[in-house]
């Protein structure tokens, strides 16, 4: 028989059979030293807000009105803001809201983006017009007059929160996973699948919705930190978290008045808000290159 | 005639251009590198040409990188070894260790290589114009307009017609054989002192090949450019090269002047090899085609195959309907300039083509470069949708299926396509491509009773690529690590997997060395033998085709200008095309070199034509049993 | 010399202007910005004061049903055209008649008929008695148009403003309007300045640096969180006084627990109004003694103020039945400020047991939830966050909204449905006679009877806050938001 | 593709048909009565029904949308509701300055981000990929109007070079474009990291680099073309964005832009001044995916439509 793995691979090849395809994510993914720091970092983030009764040191939403606007202090690490609340209880009790938010709408939409972005792009024709036309408009269309829609017909709640945020990212997604698509489909290993049977739904989901992946995590990696300010947009007319959970968008958006005056009351929630989308998109990247076969 | 004495004095006596010592080279694997070049050394002298053969995955294509210092860019890394090359300025310098980004200027300007793979080595998105122009502009300073009539000129020596229309069309609309002399045309312009041509004629008829070698041959000449010349068939290294370097294992195990290695192989492997070369005219006076009597290299030791003669491959169930069934089939693409550009013009590519391919038979498909046999094929499989005529395939006209008749269709008829590395997903391991049509068709491995559905198909998958060379564990690299010759062998185990009825391969044996190509060739027959497959097979490589058909056609300008069982058609050829077909292929004996005939010129017919100037199609008739000849003009007089 | 440099002044608004027709506004801003080249027979002065403007005198009839006005002499608009009493005539015949849907009608809805007496004499005849009429004159929207202007740009008077006032009309792009010095203003020696652009910059942030950098010499609202950085400030100077805004959450009285008195006292009880200022307003805001803000007119302080009590509150609660407290939703706008009022108040009643749920409003869907609603059965309004300008500076329009029991939505704007006979029975009285003495009882005994009745949580009165350059004078802020730069001028 | 082209440009005027149809259902279903809401917070209820009928309000919907067409098709689209004016003027006073400063935002960030992107991309995983990575995510991770503000207070407060805000001179162009280009440049550079990497091991890049192209070329021309389809995607969406007018960037910088126009409008439910922008916007996006389905195929001559 003749072999192809040349002088001194003999050790190496006994070792070939266990490398599966999750490990070799895995063996890359460490790799990665920023990628690696930036999930523990998320890691940590989530832990703390899901251990935030324990954690954090106040009430996120107990008034001190001897303590208002008070700069960081060995108390209050943070600050407190115009109530005298402990703002770094309030992060960490945002983070809860926050990250869900940030997290479940972008899923939601790009999962719903990405999959009429790739029917349009792959089906073309009359259902692709349909499609990017319907998008054309969610995209016209202004964010506050679907919130307000979305009180109306849904009520106020982070729930509604999800789904409103969710639907401005749907029409994004669908255009980039289309316009990936339109070249990916004329790949010829996808000619190869469509000889070998595969059909056109598998087609999509299996030889080009993994072309369309590297784009779309990059996308969703910054999504999420446009999610959550939006998401406090949206809390401003009523539909998102109500006052006075603390959300990190909120507190930013509150804290907005003392820029130049007591600055730390947006410093903290904005760094909190910085650290978590760097750590997302540092985290997607290297998601990213993990999942690309051709980087070692 | 410049002899092999004469190349051999020229060696020692001109100082090498380039001479390679020690090289190695390795990739990083999961358990630290792995060399896939190990200690290789060889030189070359101006003027000169060095084939290197070899095992498929033996390291060619990787030195060949290695010496441009490409191998950086895909992962791989020099870890031992010099490359003394002398530049145009006179100057040595080792290319091993400077920084590959440092390298820019010597490339193209002082060695330029032809890849291996031309479908993907093409940029899609400019067209073929601008890519030769711009390399034509780099190396020879000439100004755009002047560049693109030098890329006008080269390619017409490459003999690709209609040159002046191809420059402004992009790679994806070109057939795999222009692409590769697009690709020749390309490194030949940067005027190379040296000169890698990794397999550079794999996609081309003997007739455009040979034309081919005589201009690297002349070029040479010209300049005193230094050739490395990779390539699998003995027949072009007889013809060619001046001296041989064999590889296998990622090692040289043999070098030597083209005679030597010919009439005394040293070590197993070469004896081996030669020993598996194809010798067209093997079956003179056969009817029925013979597998290949086979040496097994085994751990640096050859053995002979088992004693017994091979048998004869009486499969065909002549009298049962025919299994494919193609009837006036037309394709033809429009030619648009411009994104808004109007209709120009159209590709001819199949013009009302007729055959049939009956149960348990070959069926080969040769002819020119460019003549439509990959769009024959492609529309075969629906990929690319026809203007007109019928396919019926066990007697159901295809285009009557719905989508789920499509699918279902697709489970009996497998298509190996020319181009092995496009056609696999880059981002699947090579065992799931293997396993996909298994899946898709719920099909369950038979010989394997008792597994489980999943570890059925993984064994299925594993005996796969055993049969075709490979092992196991490759199941799990992706397509990017392999060779080209393993590419086109997954590609092959892929069309396997769920036990077709027929097979369309197109070039499917064409970057396979010798020994391999016998043993995939013989699988393939065997597997006829067994199961009553049925082949379409396409290939330029007429001593293959030889050995493996039943019926050959043959295919000119879009048109089938003879058709007739093998014998009849190799021996008794009756279209002029076929005659000068079967009088182009090289003979592996370097003593029966043809290199000094001159270079063709002049027009080359072309299948572009304007809208409403329709070509004419010539019913074929019959001149023999079975044997039809279509007599008209197109591929020279009768 | 310096002397013959042209003054510019540059004032900072928090909005755009919508127009500048005043019969047709309803925002304080674009009243203000008018009210630099139109004025009326009556106005105010910086301290809420009527004045006559373009009126010398008048007499009224003892029904408040006849009203007969003295005009200025000598007055022209900016085109030219002489002020006169057909000017008048045509001006408020435009205002009061529905077919022209002017925004403003109903200052002017009781007039039956205005008669030219002479050239400078107008008698304005009421078809029902109206005691405050000439508080409805001084109301921006009561302003004189040039009725060459009228005629000649109709519809588009909203843009082409001409009128008597101190400075003249030059452009209005979409959020600077530039006005300049009007050189036959009938006042002598004003105005002082020779161009003021008005400039809407929304953020608050950049208002105040445009004042820090003197690309302003006058900013407003300044957001008492900011006042730091002005006072930090050597050039510039704060403006704070108290305004009319009434902060109060507003008690539905027909729904329950609300609809027991007890139960609204001990929610006023249950608030430290002090906290309240400093958390809200950073301190600068006064309170609200009774149901009108101090500056309004007939403004009586209530001699039983709900202070801060918190076992009083918890007893008054379990008097009413409820020991444990109750839940709750209140609504209130959407704006920083709101949300953030919205809140203190939520906290303070957690801590008599009382849990709200802070729903911020939309505009719009404030006033589909809240104003359109027919029925008071239909009403959702538990709790109402709001505020209140009255903008004619009279208390009959600081009470006759809000807590009229005929005034309920959609008519006018008592959301907390509260009808209270005596209280009624006052505030018509009040608005039936031009007799300030009479006016005055009525008043008095409305505020005792709501202040007893406690329908809404009284907050507190919000203070006007601004920024001005120490170079500028006699620009004045006045307590109703408006602005008046007439007397301006520029060191 | 001419083909395809005149049937996508002829299919616009029927698309704009059902979106206003949408659009004036959507906005008349919206909670909240513009009748109220333009009067004032004080009038009376006679002034409201004033209102009311002067803006036609009281009128059966079909009647409405029958006027709401009307008007569009003469391309005036009605008055404001809240300011009278015409909305053809309200919005055309507006559209210019939004037009000028997307333009503006869009061209230096787009460059940036393709810089930092490209720069990111051939040096993967070394430091500057993370620099140039840490400086793109600051453009999304950063409010924009904290970085609106901090800049007034730099630049216009603390060293008086530029104006606060405003619009008129280049000067007032300087910041407003940064603030509003920061988060295009993020995402521009992003992408272009990641179908850069994607791209620079195809086979013909190889090829490039073997005829000699200087690496630059390789990387400008060779790879970056074929890397072109979501880089193209997502200028054309940022673009249409941007031209929807920016709340955060107009309000700190007081610019007269849409997006404000937008919230007041909203604010009032100006029924009129509502159509009338989301009819544009949607037009805009309409024609700026139309422009980018072209570029797509100029960029990749695979792409055909049918
Ligand atoms: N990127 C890679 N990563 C890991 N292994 C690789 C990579 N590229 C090539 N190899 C391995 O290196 C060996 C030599 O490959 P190479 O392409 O040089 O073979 P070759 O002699 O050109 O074969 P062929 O005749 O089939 O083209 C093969 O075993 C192949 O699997
Ligand atoms: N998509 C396309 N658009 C336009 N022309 C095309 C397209 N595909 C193929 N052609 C043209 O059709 C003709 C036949 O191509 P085809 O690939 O079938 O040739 P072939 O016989 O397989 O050649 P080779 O042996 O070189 O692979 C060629 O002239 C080619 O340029
Ligand atoms: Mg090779
Ligand atoms: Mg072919």
């Amino acid at each position: 028989m003749t072999t192809t793995d040349a002088t001194g691979v003999a050790a190496a090849a006994t070792h070939e059979a266990v490398r599966s395809p999750l490990r070799e994510f895995w063996r890359k993914f460490r790799r990665n030293r920023t990628a690696m720091a930036a999930g523990f970092c998320l890691l940590a983030l989530v832990l703390a807000a899901a251990a935030a009764p324990w954690i954090a040191p106040f009430d996120p939403a107990a008034f001190d009105y001897d303590r208002i606007l008070e700069g960081p202090s060995a108390g209050h690490w943070a600050g407190t803001d115009a109530y005298g609340r402990d703002i770094l209880s309030r992060i960490l009790w945002g983070a809860r809201i926050s990250l869900s938010v940030g997290l479940l709408s972008v899923l939601l939409g790009g999962g719903a983006g990405v999959a009429l972005g790739l029917i349009a792009g792959f089906r073309g024709g009359w259902i692709d017009s349909l499609i990017m036309r319907v998008c054309d408009v969610l995209l016209a269309f202004p964010g506050i007059l679907l919130a307000i829609g979305i009180v109306a017909v849904l009520g106020p709640g982070v729930e509604n929160v999800i789904y409103g945020v969710a639907i401005f990212s749907v029409p994004v997604f669908a255009r980039l996973v289309r316009g990936s698509t339109l070249s990916l489909k004329r790949a010829v290993y996808v000619d190869a699948a469509r000889a070998i049977g595969v059909r056109d739904r598998l087609l999509m989901v299996r030889h080009i919705l993994p072309g369309t992946l590297p784009s779309v995590i990059v996308y969703v990696s910054m999504r999420i930190g446009t999610s959550i300010l939006t998401a406090a947009s949206l809390s401003f007319i009523g539909l998102g978290a109500q006052p006075p959970s603390p959300e990190w968008g909120a507190m930013l958006a509150d804290g907005r008045s003392y820029i130049g005056v007591a600055s730390h009351v947006t410093f903290y929630p904005g760094l909190a808000i910085f650290l978590t989308v760097l750590a997302f998109n540092l985290l997607g990247d290297g998601l990213r290159d993990a999942l690309d076969p051709k980087l070692r | 005639m410049r002899g092999a004495a004469a190349a051999a004095k020229a060696v020692d006596a001109a100082p090498a251009l380039l001479s390679v010592e020690g090289l190695s080279v390795a990739f990083d694997g999961e358990h630290g590198p792995v060399r896939v070049v190990d200690d290789v050394s060889f030189t070359v002298a101006p003027g000169e040409t060095v084939a290197i053969v070899g095992e498929s995955g033996s390291g060619k294509s990787v030195t060949s990188l290695s010496l441009m210092r490409l191998v950086d860019y895909a992962g791989g890394r020099i870890v031992g070894g010099r490359i003394r090359f002398k530049g145009r300025d006179g100057r040595e310098r080792d290319l091993a260790t400077p920084p590959a980004e440092s390298l820019t200027d010597m490339r193209g300007n002082d060695i330029a290589m032809v890849f291996q793979e031309p479908m993907t080595s093409l940029n899609p998105v400019f067209t073929i114009g601008d890519q030769i122009a711009e390399a034509v502009m780099l190396h020879q300073g000439l100004d755009r307009k002047a560049a693109r009539d030098e890329a006008l000129r080269m390619l017409e020596k490459v003999r690709i017609p209609e040159p002046a229309r191809l420059l402004d069309r992009h790679p994806h609309q070109l057939s795999g054989g222009m692409r590769q002399r697009v690709m020749i045309a390309m490194a030949l312009s940067c005027r190379p002192s040296l000169l890698i041509a990794d397999e550079p004629t794999t996609a081309l008829d003997v007739t455009i090949q040979a034309q081919i070698l005589r201009l690297i041959r002349l070029l040479q000449d010209e300049m005193g450019m230094g050739v490395i010349f990779i390539t699998h068939d003995m027949g072009v290294v007889a013809e060619v090269a001046d001296r041989v370097v064999v590889m296998w294992r990622g090692r040289k195990v043999e070098e030597g002047t083209v005679e030597r290695i010919f009439q005394a192989p040293q070590h197993p492997y070469t004896k081996a090899l030669l020993s598996a070369v194809p010798k067209l005219g093997a079956l003179r006076g056969q009817d029925l085609p013979v597998r290949f009597p086979l040496l097994v290299v085994d751990d640096a030791k050859a053995e002979a195959a088992p004693p017994a003669p091979p048998p004869v491959q009486d499969t065909v169930r002549a009298a049962d309907a025919p299994l494919l069934e193609v009837r006036d089939l037309t394709t033809r693409f429009d030619v648009r300039k411009g994104i808004f550009g109007s209709l120009k013009a159209r590709v001819h590519a199949v013009e009302k083509v007729s055959f049939a391919v009956r149960p348990g038979e070959t069926l080969a498909l040769v002819g020119e470069s460019g003549c439509g046999k990959s769009t024959t094929g492609r529309t075969i499989m629906g990929l690319q949708s026809a203007t007109s005529g019928t396919i019926r395939f066990d007697g159901v006209d295809t285009a009557t299926l719905d989508s789920n008749g499509q699918a279902k269709l697709k489970e009996k008829i497998q298509y190996i396509f020319q181009d092995p590395f496009a056609s696999l997903n880059p981002r699947m391991t090579v065992g799931f491509s293997v396993a996909e049509p298994m899946l898709v068709h719920d099909y369950v491995p038979t010989s394997k009773p008792g597994l489980s559905r999943r570890r059925a198909v993984e064994e299925r998958v594993a005996e796969l690529l055993t049969q075709v060379g490979l092992k196991p564990e490759h199941a799990r690299r992706y397509p990017h690590e392999f060779s080209g010759g393993q590419r086109q062998r997954i590609c092959i185990a892929r069309a396997l997997a769920c036990d077709p009825k027929l097979i369309i391969a197109d070039e499917a044996v064409a970057a396979l060395d010798v020994s391999i190509q016998a043993q995939i060739v013989n699988l393939l027959m065997e597997l006829q033998a067994k199961r009553g497959l049925s082949y379409l097979f396409i290939s330029h490589d007429m001593a293959v085709v030889e050995r493996v058909s039943h019926r050959v056609a043959v295919m000119y300008l879009g048109q089938i200008v003879e058709l007739g069982p093998r014998r009849a058609v190799f021996e008794n050829p009756q279209h002029p095309y076929t005659r000068r077909l079967m009088a182009a292929v090289p003979i592996a004996d370097p003593s029966r070199r043809t290199r000094d005939l001159r270079l063709l010129t002049g027009e080359i017919p072309s299948p572009i034509r304007s809208i409403g100037d329709e070509p004419a199609v010539q019913p074929l008739v019959p001149v023999g049993e079975d044997h039809f000849v279509a007599r008209h003009a197109v591929g020279g007089d009768f | 010399g310096p002397a013959f440099a042209a003054k510019d002044l540059v004032v900072g608004l928090p909005d755009n202007i919508t127009t500048l027709d005043p019969a047709d506004i309803n925002d304080t801003l674009s009243q203000s910005a008018s009210r630099t080249m139109l004025q009326g027979l009556f106005g105010f002065d910086k301290d809420m004061k009527l004045v006559p403007l373009l009126a010398e005198s008048f007499t009224v009839n003892d029904t408040a049903t006849e009203y007969t006005y003295r005009l200025r002499k000598n007055v022209t608009f900016h085109d030219g055209t002489p002020f006169n009493a057909q000017a008048v005539k045509t001006n408020f015949d435009r205002l009061a008649n529905p077919a022209n849907r002017l925004k403003r009608q109903s200052l002017l809805a009781m007039l039956a008929e205005t008669v030219v007496v002479d050239d400078y004499t107008i008698t304005l005849k009421l078809a029902q008695p109206f005691g405050a009429l000439n508080n409805n004159l001084a109301h921006p929207g009561a302003m004189i148009h040039s009725p060459k202007a009228l005629e000649t740009y109709g519809k588009e008077i909203g843009r082409h403003p001409v009128g008597t006032g101190p400075y003249k009309f030059v452009s209005w792009e979409a959020d600077t309007l530039k006005v300049e010095k009007n050189d036959k203003y009938w006042k002598p020696g004003l105005p002082k300045i020779d161009h003021v652009t008005l400039k809407s910059v929304p953020e608050n942030g950049s208002r105040i640096a445009m004042l820090q950098t003197n690309e302003a010499q006058f900013i407003y609202p300044l957001p008492s969180e900011m006042v730091k950085m002005v006072e930090a400030n050597n050039q510039l100077e704060l403006i704070d006084a108290p305004s009319i805004v009434a902060r109060y959450v507003a008690l539905n009285t027909m729904k329950k627990p609300f609809n027991d008195p007890r139960v609204r006292q001990a929610l006023n009880y249950a608030i430290d109004k002090n906290a309240y200022a400093k958390v809200v307003y950073r301190g600068y805001a006064g309170p609200l003694d009774s149901a009108i803000p101090s500056k309004l007119g007939f403004h009586v302080t209530q001699p039983n103020q709900y202070t801060y009590d918190l076992a009083k509150a918890k007893a008054l609660l379990a008097e009413a039945g409820y020991p444990n407290g109750f839940e709750a939703e209140m609504f209130g706008r959407n704006s920083t400020n709101f949300i953030r009022g919205m809140q203190f108040v939520q906290q303070q009643l957690s801590q008599i047991g009382v849990k709200l749920t802070v729903t911020p409003l939309e505009s719009g869907v404030e006033t589909a939830r809240i104003w359109s609603v027919e029925k008071p059965e239909d009403a959702t309004v538990q709790m109402n966050y709001s505020g209140w300008s009255a903008s004619t500076g009279d208390a009959d329009w600081g009470l006759r909204p809000l807590l009229w029991g005929k005034g309920f939505p959609p008519k006018f704007y008592n959301v907390a449905y509260y009808k209270n006979d005596t209280v009624d029975t006052a505030i018509e009285a009040g608005i039936a006679t031009a007799d300030d003495a009479k006016r005055a009882e009525a008043y008095r005994v409305a505020q005792e009877q709501i202040w007893k009745d406690a329908p809404w949580i009284f907050l507190g009165v919000e203070n006007l806050l601004a920024g001005k350059s120490k170079k500028l004078t006699g620009f004045y802020y006045v307590a109703d938001g408006g602005l008046q730069m007439e007397e301006a001028d520029l060191q | 593709m001419l083909k395809y082209l005149v049937g996508r440009i002829a299919g616009i005027l029927p698309v704009l048909l059902v979106i206003s149809v949408f659009v004036f259902g959507f906005v008349h279903l919206l909670p909240g009565d513009p009748a109220r809401l333009v009067a004032g917070p004080d009038a009376t209820q006679r002034d409201v029904e004033l209102v009311r009928q002067d803006l036609g309000l009281d009128q059966p919907l079909w009647v409405q949308y029958g006027r709401f067409l009307g008007n569009a098709v003469q391309g005036e689209f009605g008055r404001s509701m809240k300011s009278k004016r015409p909305v053809s003027q309200e919005i055309g006073e507006r559209f210019m300055p939004t037009l000028y400063l997307t333009v503006v935002a869009m061209v230096w960030a787009t460059l940036a981000g393709l810089l930092i992107g490209v720069a990111s991309a051939t040096r993967r995983g070394r430091w500057q990929d993370h620099v140039g990575m840490v400086v793109a995510v600051s453009g999304i991770a950063f409010p924009s109007f904290w970085l609106g503000l901090l800049m007034i207070d730099l630049f216009s407060v603390k060293l008086g070079w530029l104006p606060t805000s405003g619009y008129g001179t280049w000067q007032h162009y300087v910041m407003p474009s940064l603030t509003l280009g920061l988060g295009v440049a993020a995402v521009m550079a992003r992408f272009t990291r990641s179908a850069f990497i994607e791209i620079a091991r195809e086979d013909y890049v190889r090829t490039a680099r073997a005829k000699g192209v200087p690496a630059r070329l390789v990387v400008w021309k060779h790879t970056l073309r074929n890397a072109l389809i979501p880089i193209i995607t997502m200028v054309g969406l940022q673009f249409g964005f941007l031209l929807g007018g920016s709340i955060v960037v107009e309000t700190v910088f007081s610019w007269p832009g849409l997006g404000r126009l937008l919230v007041d409008s909203v604010n009032y439910r100006d029924y009129t001044v509502i159509q009338a922008e989301i009819l544009l916007f949607s037009l805009e996006f309409i024609i700026i995916n139309l422009l980018v389905d072209v570029l797509y195929a100029l960029a990749n001559p695979e792409i055909r439509y049918s």
